[in-house]
């Protein structure tokens, strides 16, 4: 954390690599710009308030904007910047940049290949299309090039991962006695359970999905395909929201005034993250047939207990806030409040998406509970909930902290604070609309996924208010947002456009109360956590997918015959299952 | 950033009471929201019980 | 490690609150009897759903004095049969499969709900109670014409409901 | 002022979903309010709000964030 040796901005510092992390960043704003007025073009549709294309089409507009969206806006935007945590936090420069721009351009390659698939759906003219939403559900097909296009991209972020890899065990051996610094151990962390859970859906579209979209293989088993999906499809959702946490724990304090309250139970965080992210994914399923209720109450019981890190997050982050606001002065059990730098958008956009996530944490407390699922499941309210996840807490800190990378990367000074601080409170206030009539528009039964929820011959029976009010509520958070979006893309263009400065702060993060001298040192040991999470995925999943295909083939019923060993593992594990889930019964 | 403090506060003299306060109201919340959702919206809907098998 | 007490307690709580919530998902489960939709039912072969006998002529029919079963085919874009009339306090098992991709069967603004995948039989069981109509949707997404994919759900009093001649 | 012209911003901004969330816990209640009563009420409130900000503070406490920046 001595940073004072080597001041200046990230710029000044790292110039190839900022130059690598800008790269990224501007992709990520392409996509983040396209995507929202996806997003605004789907609310209009759905709502009938504005429908350009036919309701055949909604649905590349659909997964358009969630491709782009929670893939390419938000994985451009976190190797960025977990590249610039490794960087800073081990004061030297990545490896072999040649590698880097390698890795970004795998990633890019795959996005335009995927892209390509997705919009062609728009065209008859072109014979293409990839209509099948961001969870691929097979016996939906896509075009090939959709698969082979995610499939790059997931490959190029393995090797995104595996540089700040190489980062690390060239640090580690010129400072062997030294603890990994915070952000580091962050990146690395998030970077293990990345690669255990995209095993999933790696499998899934290599092994499957691609021959069979190529024509290679006759079928594929749809209840398979979709577990493996879902093995990845919860971990990816940490993926994206680790970053945010990570820029919560190191950069929010240093922005408060203050420092982060503790760094060995930030350690704890995401280790545990590590260890749980995975073996939850089933939760997704809930409502499948084919999937035994024991294992479905095993993963809920996991996925529970992945609420502690985020809970003991909500602690340690609004603590290390309150740390900043006392040293500036602030008083009193909520008179702190005030002393917080709100005039900042940095800190006001990452305060206020943490907010948010607080709300979204309660709607994702009910979407972990197991029977409860037949409340919600595929309605509105799931919508509601990751607008406030992948939609807030994630994108909102990520346009935030831009506001504090874009001169760090550029030696260019924001272009206006104030049009900053605005775009992160329509944010706020979109969102709020939004997701509130999309929650409640859920509980009556709205569905999610259509372009048309409107029937005839039955009315959602709306408790509070009316349908009405609440699409309207939904059509002004929307375009809120649209031009929340707007906004934040004009600050970007304009701040890229000004003139370098030389009055920049440094580049830098947040001290610590408590170091990582407190935190035992079997924490570092990441070998060790893999390896309980590579267990506890196994002890998951095994079973699940053992007798997934047990009982329907390898390439689902009508398809081949199941392996002799699977059908004698299938019948052990289930015999244990059933007797643990009678005791409990 | 360090020209705005006023004093410097460090591990041993910090109680987050405030936060604490904002902690416990989130605590509140949750429970009752929870409850509120699993008793009334869920077990009071239509078609409650799903799945027993007569 | 220094924990700070605030922090010791907060820890406590949460876990308190992880706790409770697994205990009322298990009341649900012991205490209301709600299951969730599982692998009891034997898998179909989805292309030969014409050979199944049941699956090939789907419908209510009467199993107990106040018990129906209910078969239903999903598929691109339509519930068969798409209404379903049932008698009010009765036990009702639906059991859907899909002949093409995978759908869902949901009663809206109820709890009865389940995913249709191909291959499995998704089976649920509610109560009936009050005579009345819901709306049967499809809330998995299943196609470009997964929006006109609906059906109704007919809830008619005891006396005045008939089963429907076989064909 | 009691609180920075941003600091305001904010405040006013996180009455929003305060008010809507009431909103909603109202009609579970009991109480329904109609579109045109709920905006009365988020106006009364931001009038309250901006009352207390540009009120003297009766503590006479220094304050230092804000809008000198």
């Amino acid at each position: 954390m001595s940073l004072g040796a080597n001041s200046g901005t990230y710029l000044d510092q790292f110039p190839g690599e900022a130059k690598v992390i800008r790269t990224a960043f501007y992709s990520s704003f392409i996509a983040l710009g396209i995507g929202a007025l996806m997003g605004l073009l789907q609310v209009f549709h759905r709502l009938d308030i504005l429908r350009l294309i036919p309701s055949e089409d909604y649905y590349s507009y659909l997964t358009l904007h969630a491709v782009l969206l929670v893939l390419t806006f938000s994985i451009f935007f976190l190797v960025g910047v977990f590249t610039w945590a490794v960087t800073t936090s081990l004061d030297r420069g990545l490896e072999d940049l040649r590698y880097t721009w390698g890795w970004y351009g795998l990633m890019a390659v795959g996005t335009l290949m995927a892209g390509v698939a997705i919009i062609g759906g728009f065209f008859d003219s072109i014979p293409m299309s990839a209509a099948v939403l961001y969870t691929f559900y097979a016996p939906l097909q896509a075009h090939p090039l959709f698969y082979l296009g995610l499939a790059l991209f997931i490959v190029g972020s393995w090797l995104a991962g595996l540089d700040w890899f190489r980062s690390w065990w060239a640090w580690r051996s010129e400072n062997p006695d030294e603890r990994i610094p915070l952000p580091t151990f962050m990146a690395l962390t998030t970077t293990l359970f990345w690669i255990i859970s995209s095993m999933g859906v790696a499998i899934s579209v290599v092994v499957f999905l691609l021959p069979w979209s190529l024509g290679l293989i006759g079928q594929v088993d749809a209840l398979l395909t979709r577990t493996l999906f879902w093995f990845f499809g919860h971990a990816v959702v940490y993926f994206w929201l680790m970053p945010a946490y990570m820029l919560w724990y190191v950069m929010l304090p240093k922005i408060s005034g203050g420092k982060l309250f503790s760094d060995p139970l930030a350690r704890v965080v995401f280790v545990l993250f590590l260890i749980l992210s995975t073996p939850t994914g089933i939760h997704h399923q809930y409502l499948d047939p084919g999937i035994a209720e024991g294992f479905k109450f095993i993963v809920m019981v996991n996925t529970m207990f992945l609420l502690l890190p985020s809970l003991l997050t909500a602690f340690t982050v609004v603590a290390s806030m309150e740390h900043g606001a006392r040293q500036r002065g602030g008083t009193g059990y909520f008179g702190w409040l005030r002393a917080l730098p709100w005039r900042d958008p940095v800190f006001a956009g990452m305060a206020l998406a943490g907010l948010m996530f607080a709300a979204a944490g309660f709607s994702g407390m009910i979407n972990a509970g197991m029977n409860i699922n037949y409340l919600v499941h595929n309605t509105w309210w799931i919508v509601g909930h990751f607008h406030l996840t992948i939609g807030t807490a994630v994108a909102l800190t990520f346009m935030a902290t831009t506001y504090w990378f874009l001169p760090q990367l550029t030696n260019k000074e924001i272009w206006s604070k104030s049009v900053g601080l605005a775009q992160v409170l329509l944010w706020f206030v979109g969102m709020t609309l939004m997701s509130n009539a999309m929650h409640r528009s859920g509980l009556v039964g709205v569905p999610r996924r259509t372009a048309e929820p409107q029937y005839s011959g039955f009315d959602y029976e709306v408790a509070a208010g009316s349908m009405a009010e609440l699409n309207m509520q939904v059509a002004i958070g929307g375009t809120l947002l649209f031009i929340s979006t707007l906004l934040f893309l004009t600050v970007v263009v304009m701040t890229v456009w000004g003139s370098k400065v030389d009055t920049l702060p440094a580049n830098g993060y947040a001290e610590t109360l408590s170091g990582p001298e407190d935190a035992p040192l079997v924490l570092d040991n990441l070998k060790l956590w893999t390896a309980i999470a590579v267990v506890l995925v196994v002890l998951a999943y095994a079973l699940p997918l053992a007798s997934i295909i047990g009982r329907r083939g390898l390439f689902g019923p009508g398809g081949s015959p199941s392996p002799q060993f699977i059908d004698t593992l299938v019948f052990t594990g289930q015999a244990i299952v059933d007797s643990a889930v009678g005791v409990i019964r | 950033m360090s020209s705005k403090l006023q004093r410097e506060i460090g591990h041993d003299e910090f109680d987050p009471k405030g936060t604490l306060a904002l902690i416990t109201i989130y605590f509140v919340i949750i429970s009752v929201l929870w409850i509120f959702m699993y008793f009334v919206e869920f077990l009071g809907n239509d078609l409650t019980v799903v799945g027993a098998i007569a | 490690m220094k924990i700070h007490t605030y922090e010791k307690f907060w820890l406590a709580a949460s876990m308190l609150l992880i706790v409770g919530f697994i205990l009322t998902i298990t009341y649900g489960t012991v205490g209301i009897g709600i299951a969730m939709v599982d692998d009891s039912a034997d898998t179909v072969d989805p292309d030969n759903l014409g050979d199944h006998p049941k699956f090939s002529d789907p419908g209510v029919e009467q199993v107990g004095e106040n018990e129906y079963d209910v078969y239903v085919r999903a598929l691109q874009f339509a519930f068969i049969p798409g209404d379903v009339e049932v008698p009010a306090n009765s036990t009702v098992t639906f059991h859907v499969t899909s002949s093409d991709v995978i759908h869902s069967y949901s009663v809206v603004g109820t709890n009865a709900n389940t995913m249709v995948i191909p291959g499995e039989v998704a089976t649920i069981t509610v109560e009936t109670e009050e005579p009345g109509e819901h709306g049967i949707i499809c809330t998995e997404y299943c196609g470009s014409g997964h929006h006109n994919m609906a059906g109704k759900l007919i809830i008619v009093p005891e006396d005045e409901f008939e089963l429907e001649e076989e064909q | 002022m009691r609180i920075s012209r941003a600091g305001l911003l904010v405040a006013i901004a996180v009455l929003v979903p305060i008010v809507v969330e009431l909103r909603t816990v109202l009609v579970h209640l009991g109480v329904e309010m109609s579109v045109t009563e709920t905006g009365l009420l988020a106006a009364a409130m931001v009038g309250v709000l901006l009352a207390w900000a540009v009120a003297p503070d009766v503590r006479g406490r220094k304050r230092s964030n804000g809008e000198s920046e």
